[in-house]
């Protein structure tokens, strides 16, 4: 899936997701993280709504023991082999949109839309929120002073960029 | 008790309206009763006129911590019907109907019951089937019941959402004719009068905070007018069941939730008929006075708070345009609260308790109002007798215990969290 | 009559440079930019605006906001008409349309004014104690006439054009009131370093103090306030923007009307609800001055003080050149010296003995006449005021007048701090109600406080402002707001008695309550104000009682002997004013009510023209109608080209969840019925999971894909709660075990081949792939790769022929069931929808939503043997309770049609053949089809166990259509091969 | 909205989670045979009026399953953690002597 829209200097595109969940188990939690940060070769992003950008992975702690490792357009999945007795990964590329955004007028857009406090640290550059957008479950991602992108199920992602679309 | 009727209000009128008595007396508490009722809701008030009525005992109170009417029965939306689907709701909520059909004479106080009718939207083939399988359980059970397709639903109500942009197209809908709805506060204030009239002390401002015992009985309750002592006690505080439960040593399977209410600016008929949406969760009348009078679904979290939140007014807000888009300039007026004994099947709990002397009526849920006058009827009976009445047969404390639970939804144990 | 003739020529916040437009009951009227529909109309003379809810009184206008109870007015028409609007906050524009309403046949002429005469007989609450009889329905009748004569405005039946919007939105401080106290409260907070909303329900800025005259010092302050405020680029000045409610965490509710004047491109947002999350709050809402109580105190003509000034101030306006100033205060005088200074002809009644001398001094200078210790009795007046009763030390006088203000103090707006429940506390001081308590977080300020004279609101405004901005941690030095002083001397007020000749006195406008209506409720006993409220419908009226509630409760004080914080207020609810339905839901209407969701073969199905079908929020494919005219041919079709050569169906809707960790097979064994530790690598298995209470919960199919990994469907309906809920036994009850789900559900595509050709269809789409039964047996698994995305492929059969559920990467679904189409097509393989899925699996006697219908147990779906011996699972003990065990418990059967000409219906009722059929029956029909197979209809059925033998006979009856009968025999639930050969066949 | 603080993600609107019900009954063990422990926790409830622990699963977010403690006469919240912090710091307890 790859369409935009574009209208009154606001920009929408939709584009696929390359996406990698890790989870590491209660208890070993250190060990696992150690490893993957060994095998991405790269810190691991410390709390909730972090994330660490690395030779075009995005890397984004979606809960205390899971990770998203989210690739940019071209790039190779990282070669990752996790310990069964440390963690699991599972892939979830082929079920996720993102749509990306730009334009000044987009934190009122945004407003229309998410939950999100638009200039709170929180929600700054760099940063992830993950929260509902009209009852679906959605990753937020602050990716400039006036663009961010929206990681959302597929099975949704029409209807969601319809809302943003008319908004 | 002088009687009301068009005549008395001639008379009074020529007269400057002075001669009116009192509804109810302002009664205070003697040292003891043989019943006490606690809790001056629907429910309590029904139970003192029908032990006086039915069963000649007289020497009643009423305890009511605020002014009789101020629960649940005086601010919920007043739908009224008899559409159940399970053996033993079945019967007793058409038990009510028929009470309710005679409730204005009976208690010689209008409660204005409109049997104007209620209908349920259906949204697929298979809703329908569900809604035919309900009217086929009404019909054989000497209720009445129609199922209607898209177009008679058009015909009946027009103004619902028929157009092409319906996220969820209607397919057809059930239709009882005989619900309705009743003015609450005239409900409450009907049998405080008419049980007032059979010498039932109705007090009120009288918070009852704890339970006599004179071993594993219970002989009376303290309240915030002393104590005063009872032969046998009625528990009808709906919300606060568990509360005071919980101060006679009962172990409840309720929790109490917040459901909300909402009233629009008065306007000229628009709504004839009790509508509710079947794809989501929003209902809706018009009040004589002419609000639109609406609900929809449970907060969703336990709470004693007679207020809800601004999220599921909005929910209720995209229901009702989903359905009835013709309201969207329609001006909400006020919305508010109330506190619900939701039990774990969703059906009520009438009966005697392990304690001896205390008789349980609660566990009404959102479906409370339409069971007034047959939860009085038959919690009398139980009171009087000791013994269940045959149609709350099935709504004993111990049904979770054995299985016997009547789960009209089938979403089973902690429903509201679905 | 000259257009704005009651108009001065100069002052005023108008401009007079933009003349606007609009008609009246069809009445062509102009007026300015910067008036109100209310200023407007007064400009133009207009007196009579709307008649009253139950005696149909004429009515004026009363006040200058959204406290108004009399001028009600219609807006618009068709799909844009909006009833009930108060003229005193409709910001003028030009075209607009205007009726008044509750009138027939016109506004000066209205039929139902007889209920003026018909008043002795409907006293409050008259409608309790009559229509009774004489039949049981007679109140239906009654009702008919009442339910017609009740409602104010008229509402279309049309769909709104307009367009909506809810947003969210974030402050540190959040002001409620733009007057003086919330000005300097927004400019404290902003100078603070806090991020500050500040929320003005009215068009312009100023509050009180737009009732200033426009040359005056407090105009010059007001000016140099904005233009401060306007410096902060992190201050939000929302203007036209109510806070409506003021709900949990600090969450206020607002709806913002857009600039009616400036001309907008269709499509533009009409109102905008914002959810406002701010860390503190200060509310500067003001007060609301109080009317007098006596007799036709209601008639055009009579307005409250401070809205007479503001007329006359902000708007220019001259509403009357004779004027009674009746007062309990010192409020009220300002306007009388404004009127005065202003050419008219003055007198004002002050209820106290000895008016402050100050007051009494400027009124001499102006040439206003005083009348101490004198009150208004009576008033005569039709459509507009001619005289007025006083009663004073020199006894009785009549003094004409053509305008009558009247302030009888003035109540704080406590209502958005109420809202969470707290009650609010009398004060003497000011005998009215200021806020009770305030949470953490909340502040108020100004007038609310009962802090009114100005100089005082604007230092309160800035303490409180300072204070919130610190209490979020902003606390950079603040500079003092520069004063402004008045010269208001204290409002001290003497509570009015109400005074009551011959003609009504009202208490409530709109409702139309009067001191008898009062007095009537104390006399039967409805004494406490929530029955006073409910018996007279105080209170309940568009305006929700904000000029009236407070005489109310003083009267009924009075007549119970009791104080008024013993009497107490009634409660106060959202919304503060009211709010269009339409914009509480904002953009999700229509198709956005909620989010559709598709499968990735969704456009197939469209451009294929599938008939469509919403199963909660997916859109599936119910047929297609290349297999026939209607869904009962085609399912009927689809099914037939199942069983004889192949079909495809979609889905992708099953829920599918990741499950790993070393501790999977443990798990699984926990939260199904049936044991899953023993199932072998690359094999599948059905598996049915109850809830806690020992009622089936959902059912699906489980595939271990490795030691440590299992696949996991579940129903489409469930898939989110039986999500949630491995979720909550994992962290909630059993932490230890090491096991991670995952919700995959759009990860994969999924497509089912079914029927003899299904195999032969695979070995064609995947010529690279071993697909041979010894390869890929009934219950296996393959795994491999298509077109770079992962495919599984599942060997299951849900219609009980031999069958595949295809599994692959979203983004390859629709290209995959293409290429399976394309291959298929020399097989027969077509693709058929969800009315045939649910046919098939009826004739194979598998269950679905309607057999587990959330009552239905293990053994009920003659399911039990799946757990066999098993312990130790979810929901295992309590599925023991005796009722659940019960002989006569309904069981699943099968049903077989046995009248020509008939068929069996979903929801029948059985009954015994020899039995009456009343009450319950035995048990019901679930689910049924038409059976190619049988060549009649077959179902599956709930039926009492003690009578449910396998031959015997029951009666299925159906009276919604119209009492059918129908005699069918029961069978084993499983038509079709019950072998399983075609499985493998 | 009652804003509830996951530890995790901040403060959130309370419809962003899923309700779980009074976290103060105890789960039987997965095999504990006594219908009457099972019947306690399935359907007793001590429903208070004042303070409150129940569960809230963060659903649209990180999907934890959270312990709240609020009173359910005003919505005041006292304190949130994990469950399965509490669940573990209580284990612990359990294994400790005495
Ligand atoms: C918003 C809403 C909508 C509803 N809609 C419907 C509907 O459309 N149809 C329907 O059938 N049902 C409906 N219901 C349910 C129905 O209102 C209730 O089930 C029913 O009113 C409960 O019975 P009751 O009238 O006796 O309760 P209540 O009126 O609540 O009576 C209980 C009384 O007990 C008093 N009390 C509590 N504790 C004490 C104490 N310690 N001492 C003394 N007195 C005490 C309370 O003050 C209260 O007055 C709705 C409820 C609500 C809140
Ligand atoms: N003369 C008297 O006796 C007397 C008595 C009371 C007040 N006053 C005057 O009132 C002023 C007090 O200043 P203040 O700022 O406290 O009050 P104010 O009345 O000047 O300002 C209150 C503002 O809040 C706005 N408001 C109220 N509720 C709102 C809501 N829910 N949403 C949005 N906006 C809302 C009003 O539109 C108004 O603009 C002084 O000018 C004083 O002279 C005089
Ligand atoms: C059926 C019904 C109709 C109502 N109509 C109105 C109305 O027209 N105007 C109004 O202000 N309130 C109306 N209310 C709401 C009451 O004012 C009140 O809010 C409700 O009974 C709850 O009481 P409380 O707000 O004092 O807690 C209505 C309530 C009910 C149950
Ligand atoms: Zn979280």
């Amino acid at each position: 899936m790859a369409s935009s829209m574009s209208s009154r200097d606001f920009s929408l595109s939709v584009a696929d997701c390359p996406l990698i969940q890790v989870e590491g188990w209660d208890g070993t939690l250190t060990q696992f993280e150690k490893s993957v940060s060994a095998s991405l070769g790269t810190k691991l992003p410390a709390s909730v709504g972090e994330t660490v950008r690395h030779k075009g992975l995005l890397i984004i702690r979606v809960a205390p023991r899971r990770l998203w490792l989210a690739l940019d357009e071209g790039t190779q999945a990282p070669a990752l082999a996790v310990d069964p007795d440390l963690g699991c990964s599972v892939p979830l590329g082929e079920g996720r949109v993102r749509l990306k955004m730009t334009g000044p007028d987009i934190a009122r857009l945004l407003s229309g839309c998410v939950t999100v406090d638009w200039h709170a640290p929180a929600a700054a550059p760099g940063r992830a929120v993950l929260t509902s957008f009209h009852h679906v479950s959605v990753v937020f991602l602050r990716t400039g002073e006036t663009a961010c992108e929206l990681i959302v199920p597929r099975s949704f992602a029409r209807s969601l960029s319809d809302w943003i679309a008319d908004g | 008790m002088a009687r009301y009727s068009a005549f008395s209000i001639l008379r009074n009128a020529l007269s400057g309206q002075k001669n009116w008595q009192r509804a109810w007396r302002a009664a205070e508490p003697k040292s003891s009763y043989d019943v006490i009722v606690i809790g001056g809701g629907g429910h309590g008030l029904a139970t003192a006129f029908y032990l006086a009525e039915n069963h000649d005992i007289r020497n009643v109170a009423v305890l009511e911590k605020g002014y009789v009417g101020g629960g649940n029965v005086g601010r919920n939306t007043t739908v009224i019907r008899s559409n159940y689907l399970l053996d033993g709701n079945t019967q007793f909520y058409e038990f009510s109907m028929k009470l309710w059909e005679d409730m204005s004479r009976a208690l010689n106080f209008n409660v204005m019951f409109s049997q104007r009718g209620q209908l349920v939207t259906a949204h697929s083939a298979d809703q329908l089937d569900g809604f035919s399988h309900r009217a086929n359980v009404m019909r054989l059970n000497g209720i009445d019941a129609d199922i209607l397709d898209r177009e008679e639903v058009r015909r009946l109500v027009p103004y619902l959402d028929f157009s092409d942009t319906a996220r969820f197209p209607i397919h057809g809908a059930i239709f009882q004719g005989r619900a309705g709805t009743a003015r609450h506060d005239a409900v409450a204030w009907g049998y405080a009068r008419a049980a007032d009239g059979h010498g039932v002390d109705i007090i009120q401002n009288c918070e009852v905070t704890g339970f006599v015992r004179n071993g594993d009985r219970i002989v009376g309750v303290e309240t915030t007018k002393g104590r005063i002592g009872a032969g046998k006690i009625g528990l009808a505080v709906a919300g606060h069941t568990s509360v005071l439960g919980t101060k006679a040593g009962l172990e409840l399977p309720i929790e109490s939730h917040v459901l909300q209410a909402f009233v629009t600016e008065p306007l000229k008929p628009l709504v004839d008929h009790v509508v509710a949406y079947g794809a989501d969760h929003f209902y809706v009348s018009q009040s004589d006075k002419g609000g639109l009078v609406f609900g929809g679904n449970l907060d969703g979290y336990n709470s004693y708070a007679q207020r809800g939140n601004l999220g599921v007014v909005r929910e209720v807000a995209e229901a009702a345009i989903a359905l009835m888009p013709c309201i969207s300039r329609v001006r909400l007026l006020r919305h508010w609260g109330g506190v619900m004994d939701m039990t774990p099947d969703a059906s009520p709990i009438i009966c005697p308790t392990p304690i001896e002397g205390l008789y349980l009526n609660g566990g009404w849920c959102y479906g409370g109002f339409k069971a007034t006058p047959a939860s009085g009827w038959c919690f009398a009976h139980t009171i009087a007798t000791g013994k269940p009445h045959p149609l709350i047969a099935a709504y004993g404390l111990d049904r979770f215990r054995t299985g016997h639970t009547l789960d009209e939804a089938g979403v089973g144990p902690s429903a509201w969290l679905q | 009559m000259s257009s704005n003739h009651k108009r001065l020529s100069m002052g005023g916040r108008i401009d007079r440079e933009q003349p606007v437009e609009f008609t009246f009951d069809g009445r062509k009227l102009a007026g300015y930019r910067g008036d109100t529909l209310a200023s407007a109309l007064l400009a133009n003379g207009v007196t009579l605006v709307g008649r009253s809810f139950k005696y149909h009184r004429p009515r004026g206008i009363f006040s200058a906001g959204p406290e108004e109870p009399n001028a009600l007015v219609t807006l618009g028409s068709a799909g844009r008409r909006e009833p009930n609007l108060p003229a005193t906050t409709l910001e003028l524009a030009d075209g607009m349309v205007v009726e008044s309403q509750n009138r027939w046949p016109s506004l000066a002429f209205d039929v139902q004014s007889v209920n003026g005469l018909l008043a002795p007989f409907l006293s409050a609450g008259f409608y309790y104690k009559t229509f009774m009889g004489p039949t049981r329905r007679a109140w239906m009748f009654y009702e008919h006439f009442i339910r017609k004569a009740a409602g104010l405005g008229r509402a279309g039946t049309d769909a709104d054009p307009d367009r909506y919007e809810v947003r969210h939105a974030f402050a540190d401080v959040a002001i409620v009131g733009g007057g003086p106290a919330g000005l300097s409260a927004a400019r404290a907070a902003a100078a603070a370093g806090a991020r500050v909303a500040l929320i003005e329900q009215d068009f312009l800025l100023g509050g009180q103090l737009l009732a200033e005259p426009s040359d005056s010092a407090a105009a010059s302050w007001l000016k140099q306030a904005e233009a401060e405020l306007e410096g902060f680029e992190t201050a939000a000045l929302m203007k036209r923007t109510a806070a409506f409610g003021s709900y949990d965490g600090n969450v206020l509710g607002l709806v913002e009307q857009r600039d009616p004047t400036d001309p907008q491109p269709n499509g533009e947002t009409r109102q905008t609800v914002t959810m406002l999350r701010a860390r503190s709050i200060v509310f500067a809402t003001g007060a609301i001055e109080r009317p007098m109580v006596f007799s036709n105190n209601d008639r055009p003509g009579v307005m409250l003080a401070s809205a007479a000034r503001t007329y006359l101030n902000r708007f220019a306006v001259l509403p009357g050149k004779k004027i009674i100033v009746a007062t309990t205060n010192d409020g009220a005088w300002r306007t009388a010296f404004d009127y005065a200074a202003a050419g008219a002809e003055v007198t004002v009644a002050d209820l106290r003995p000895v008016p402050p001398a100050a007051l009494a001094a400027e009124a001499a200078w102006l040439g206003v006449v005083v009348r101490a210790a004198t009150r208004i009795v009576d008033l005569n007046g039709g459509h507009a005021v001619r005289r007025v009763t006083l009663n004073g030390p020199d006894g009785q006088s009549e003094a004409a007048c053509d305008l009558v203000c009247v302030s009888g103090g003035w109540s704080p707006t406590v209502h958005l701090t109420s809202h969470l429940g707290s009650k609010p506390a009398y004060r003497d001081d000011i005998d009215g109600f200021v806020p009770g308590s305030f949470p953490a977080g909340r502040f108020g300020a100004g007038a609310m406080m009962g802090t009114y004279a100005t100089g005082d609101a604007i230092e309160d405004g800035h303490r409180a402002g300072t204070e919130a901005a610190s209490s979020c941690g902003k606390s950079a030095s603040v500079p003092a707001p520069s004063k402004l002083d008045l010269d208001e001397t204290a409002t001290i007020s003497l509570r009015e008695i109400p005074s009551v000749g011959r003609g009504k006195a009202f208490v409530d406008f709109q409702m139309d309550v009067t001191t008898e209506d009062i007095e009537l409720a104390h006399r039967e006993g409805y004494e406490s104000v929530e029955h006073l409220k409910r018996y007279t419908t105080l209170g309940m009226g568009t305006d929700q009682g904000k000029t009236s509630n407070f005489a109310a409760l003083a009267a009924m004080a009075t007549l119970r002997r009791a104080t008024i914080p013993k009497t107490g207020v009634t409660t106060f609810r959202p919304p503060y004013t009211p709010v269009a339905i339409g914009a509480l839901a904002g953009r999700a209407t229509g198709h956005h009510f909620k989010p559709i969701r598709r499968t990735p073969m969704h456009d197939w199905h469209m451009a294929n023209g599938a008939e469509m079908l919403e199963v909660g929020l997916w859109m599936r494919p119910y047929f297609y109608p290349q297999s026939g005219r209607d869904v009962n041919d085609a399912y009927v079709a689809e099914m037939r080209n199942v069983r004889q050569a192949a079909g495809l169906m979609d889905i992708s809707t099953l829920g599918k969840i990741d499950v790993q960790g070393p501790d999977a097979a443990i798990f699984l064994d926990r939260i199904y019925a049936n044991g899953f530790a023993k199932l072998p690598v690359g094999r599948a298995r059905y598996g049915v999971m109850l809830r806690d209470d020992g009622i089936v919960f959902d059912d699906g199919t489980t595939t271990r894909l490795a030691e440590n990994r299992f696949f996991m469907t579940t129903s489409t309906a469930k898939a989110a709660d039986v999500l949630s809920r491995l979720e909550f036994l994992l962290d909630t009850a059993w932490p230890d075990l090491r096991v991670a789900v995952t919700s995959v559900s759009d990860e994969w595509a999924a497509m089912s081949v079914a029927g003899p050709n299904s195999r032969a269809v695979l070995s064609a789409a995947f010529p690279a792939l071993d697909v041979s039964d010894e390869a890929l047996p009934h219950m296996g698994l393959l795994e491999s790769e298509w077109e770079g995305r992962a495919l599984r492929i599942l060997r299951l059969s849900y219609s009980g022929e031999r069958a595949y559920e295809i599994y692959v990467g979203a983004t390859a679904g629709e290209q995959l069931w293409s290429r399976l189409l394309e291959a298929g097509r020399a097989f027969d393989l077509k693709p058929y929808g969800v009315e045939a899925l649910g046919a098939l699996r009826v004739e194979k006697g598998h269950v679905a939503g309607p057999e587990i219908d959330g009552r239905t147990t293990l053994d009920d779906l003659g399911l039990g043997r799946m757990a066999g011996k098993r312990s130790g699972f979810v929901g295992d003990v309590l599925r023991r309770r005796p009722a659940l065990q019960a002989p006569n418990r309904q069981r699943l059967v099968g049903l077989e049609c046995i009248e020509d000409g008939k068929r069996l219906r979903g929801g029948a009722i059985l009954f015994l053949p020899d039995e009456k059929p009343y009450g319950h029956g035995r048990g019901r029909v679930t689910s049924v089809s038409f059976s190619p197979e049988r060549g009649h209809y077959v179902g599956l059925a709930l039926l009492a166990g003690d009578v449910a033998a396998e031959g015997s006979e029951v009666v299925a009856v159906y009276p919604m259509k119209d009492d059918e009968t129908v005699r069918a025999r029961i069978v084993s639930p499983v038509f079709l091969d019950p072998q399983g050969e075609r499985l493998h066949g | 909205m009652l804003r509830i603080e996951c530890p995790c993600c901040g403060p959130r609107d309370h419809d962003e989670f899923r309700y779980g019900g009074d976290a103060s009954v105890k789960r039987p063990a997965h095999d504990d045979p006594d219908p009457e422990a099972w019947h306690r926790y399935v359907y007793i409830r001590t429903n208070p009026a004042g303070p409150h622990r129940e569960f809230w699963q963060h659903v649209t977010g990180c999907r934890q399953w959270l312990v709240v403690e609020r009173d359910t006469r005003n919505h005041a919240i006292a304190a949130v953690d994990f469950a399965r912090k509490l669940r573990a710091r209580k284990s612990t307890l359990r294994k400790s002597p005495a």
